[in-house]
């Protein structure tokens, strides 16, 4: 494992990816928080 | 007599803003009604609703017996509107436009050369590009299109704006005729003088809803005699 | 495409009814998406396991094919987020109902979001197997261009203020998301097919034994994610929806209160 | 529905006779787009020879856009936009009209164009059968793509930047189709180039289709 070649790439790639996922589900769910607030409760999910 | 216009607490948007926040209106055909109000009181987009090119969103809407926003595309069919930005096109001539929305609305070569002689474009202002022609003749020209149509219910946006003096007796004389062949009227205008001596009825309309106000509706809803000066507001 | 199992065919119902309506917590979470989200965590760091410690080097191309893992799962989802898109367009064409709507817009930026990944992964793995970031293969240029599309489509759709024109052009453009990916992807194979086979298929290793099930982990892990994010996103642009609606009840009271005001006067 | 479209295109021709826009400006553009080639390839002879296809339609995808925005300018503002509801024009007449229209004008253009690529880049026409079925087609797609885009972007702030975004993006496989088209006809291989052709006469036929059931839609947002 450790004398693994490319490694410079292959990091990142992986950080790349799930850094980015990471990111932009953190966006989402803050962006989904933010705008629930003012919504009444009553009416927040899909029906 | 079933009104030809019937809004209950209607409510309509232009773009997010609700521009109409409850209109009560009822308009008897044959009648012409005034709409009266300051800039932004919702009176544009009023005679675009009736028109059936702005869905309600809420509240009743019943034009030419359609309910809106179901039955729009009917309504289309029946009615002229007059909008403040014509839809001339610069680079064509006067009768050129005429011709184009005159067919577009499947109106016969006659009407559309009838409607270009009422409007007094029929001799040399015939083939002059629009682009040339002054505000006043280009209403005349939009007022041609209108024409050809033949609408019931005519909608009209600022008619008087930028027409000379000879041309607004024109257009006086042109709504009567078409009142007199069983058309209604409802038109929007600040020179309030003129067309109050002109309209039946004055609507006023504030913030997008109809104010309630003197005149009790009974007293003109079935006399078609026109009341020069009265302000009334329908139920 | 190998079948991945992911939970719930997002793309079918809207949004898996989770929990009550009633009195739903503050924000987009909910007891199914901590499911999901717990399980795409663990498939991840399983992914991490495989993909980088137990599957053996590729013989040729070493430790680069670890690439692969993310990539080839990340290229599929993006095409499942565009699928996602262009039939709740349709649907909502059909049907007029908003919620499809809000799963066109969520489909979009999730494919988008996969589309950047396919795009990143791809070109560092030009790098080391084929010496330059960019090789005009048939895989990432069409990706290229899809990532394009999806671009052009969110661009649209934040501009547009008036909600249901909005919806309506949005809906077009949605409808035509994967026949014109179809048409590029077809255009763009061909073209390539004419100087060299695509080289990602070329080369791909004939991939067993653990190779294959950190490939399986991969499209599992990036699965679950794709799908918790389609929820998460599909509730905020649901709630953005019901924010836009309150927003035209107060103005409607505002202005009714500005009629009351000046009549009064 | 074929009379309002040839209503609308009547409309859109005269239009442009009398403006003659794409006559005076679009038409010299496309020309001085060739002649930046030329000076941006250097004209050693043979990079703009076997270039020549490539360039070519890069030109008229970006004479293409500027004829589209034209086109789509004439029914942008909001009185047309409601005096075309209120008529009795079906929604996919004004669309087949407007995209012959400016068909139309595209053609005359490839036309210009070609005499162009002959005189600059000294380019032989072969197979010629295979070049004009691959502009027509071509012609078609980008005239019906670009009017069902217009019509997206119509009445908003940024179209002008915006119909670009949208549109190079989609026209992609037109570009590499009708390029790949000539230069086998031109490599004196027609055969290879027919299955080109047919992958734009797909793609003409998928937009005017999506246009025509596309564009009432379009039109009634307001």
């Amino acid at each position: 494992m450790i004398a693994m070649t490319h490694v410079g790439y292959v990091a990142a790639a992986w950080l790349g990816t799930f850094g980015l996922i990471g990111g932009y589900a953190l966006a989402v769910v803050r962006r989904g928080r933010k705008l629930s607030r003012q919504v009444p409760p009553g009416e927040r999910r899909w029906s | 007599m079933e009104p030809v216009v019937h809004l209950r607490a209607t409510v309509a948007l232009l773009g997010r803003f609700p521009a109409l926040a409850g209109i009560d209106l009822d308009v008897v055909r044959g009648e012409i009604v005034l709409l009266r109000g300051p800039n932004g009181a919702g009176k544009t987009t009023l005679l675009r609703v009736l028109a059936g090119l702005i869905p309600p969103v809420r509240g009743e809407a019943v034009v030419l017996g359609h309910r809106l926003p179901d039955e729009a595309r009917a309504v289309r069919r029946r009615v002229g509107l007059l909008g403040a930005d014509g839809a001339l096109f610069e680079d064509l001539t006067a009768a050129d436009n005429v011709t184009f929305w005159g067919r577009a609305c499947r109106a016969g070569e006659a009407d559309i050369t009838a409607a270009l002689d009422l409007v007094g474009l029929g001799g040399r202002l015939r083939d002059i590009r629009v682009s040339k022609l002054s505000t006043g003749q280009r209403r005349r020209a939009s007022l041609a299109c209108l024409l050809a149509r033949r609408p019931e219910l005519w909608l009209l946006d600022e008619p008087h704006a930028g027409l000379d003096n000879e041309a607004r007796d024109l257009l006086d004389g042109l709504l009567h005729q078409a009142v007199d062949q069983g058309a209604t009227v409802v038109l929007s205008s600040h020179e309030l003088d003129r067309a109050e001596a002109l309209s039946d009825r004055v609507v006023t309309l504030v913030a997008g809803t109809t104010t309630r106000s003197s005149v009790p509706p009974s007293e003109s809803e079935g006399s078609r005699t026109p009341e020069r000066t009265g302000v009334s507001h329908v139920a | 495409m190998t079948a991945t199992t992911q939970p719930g065919a997002v793309a079918g119902t809207p949004q898996p009814r989770s929990g009550d309506t009633a009195g739903a917590p503050a924000g987009t979470g909910s007891r199914g998406t901590r499911i999901v989200g717990l399980l795409a965590l663990a498939s991840i760091a399983l992914l991490v396991l495989y993909g980088l410690v137990i599957s053996p080097a590729d013989v040729e191309m070493d430790d680069a094919v670890r690439l692969m893992y993310v990539h080839v799962p990340s290229a599929t989802y993006l095409y499942v987020g565009c699928f996602v898109t262009t039939l709740a367009s349709g649907l909502w064409l059909w049907k007029r109902t908003a919620g499809w709507d809000a799963l066109a817009e969520a489909g979009a930026e999730v494919g988008l979001v996969f589309a950047v990944i396919t795009l990143g992964t791809g070109s560092l793995w030009g790098r080391p197997t084929w010496g330059t970031y960019w090789t005009w293969d048939a895989r990432l240029t069409s990706t290229a261009v899809l990532t394009a599309l999806l671009v052009g489509y969110l661009a649209l759709r934040r501009l547009d203020l008036d909600p249901d024109a909005r919806s309506a052009r949005a809906a077009v453009l949605g409808l035509l998301l994967v026949p014109n990916v179809v048409i590029v992807n077809r255009s763009v194979e061909w073209w390539r097919s004419l100087h060299q086979d695509s080289t990602l298929t070329r080369i791909d290793p004939t991939i067993e034994g653990d190779m294959l099930v950190a490939l399986m982990v991969g499209f599992l892990a990036l699965g679950l994610v794709f799908s918790w994010l389609m929820i998460h996103r599909f509730r905020v642009a649901w709630l953005s929806q019901q924010v836009d609606r309150i927003d035209l009840d107060e103005a409607l009271a505002e202005r009714r209160a500005e009629a009351e005001a000046e009549v009064a006067r | 529905m074929w009379r309002d479209a040839a209503l609308v295109a009547g409309r859109d021709l005269r239009v442009e006779a009398r403006s003659r826009v794409t006559l005076h400006q679009v038409a010299p553009f496309a020309l001085l787009v060739l002649v930046l080639f030329a000076f941006a390839l250097d004209p050693a002879r043979q990079v703009l020879e076997r270039a020549t296809p490539g360039l070519y339609w890069v030109t008229v995808l970006f004479s293409a856009l500027l004829a589209v925005a034209r086109s789509a300018a004439l029914d942008e503002s909001g009185g047309v936009r409601d005096a075309l509801r209120l008529s009795a024009l079906e929604p996919a007449g004004v669309f087949a009209g407007k995209a012959l229209a400016v068909a139309a004008e595209l053609l005359a253009l490839e036309v210009l164009l070609g005499a162009g690529v002959i005189v600059l880049y000294g380019a032989e026409p072969a197979g010629v059968g295979l070049l004009l079925a691959t502009c027509l087609a071509a012609t078609v797609a980008v005239a019906a793509t670009g009017t069902l885009y217009g019509a997206l972007v119509s009445g908003l702030r940024v179209r002008e930047t915006l119909l670009p975004l949208l549109l190079l993006p989609v026209l992609a496989p037109v570009l590499i189709g009708a390029t790949r088209a000539f230069e086998a006809a031109l490599a004196g291989v027609p055969a290879d180039g027919w299955p080109w052709c047919g992958l734009l006469a797909v793609f003409a036929i998928l937009y005017s289709v999506a246009g025509a059931a596309a564009y009432g839609t379009l039109l009634e947002g307001s």
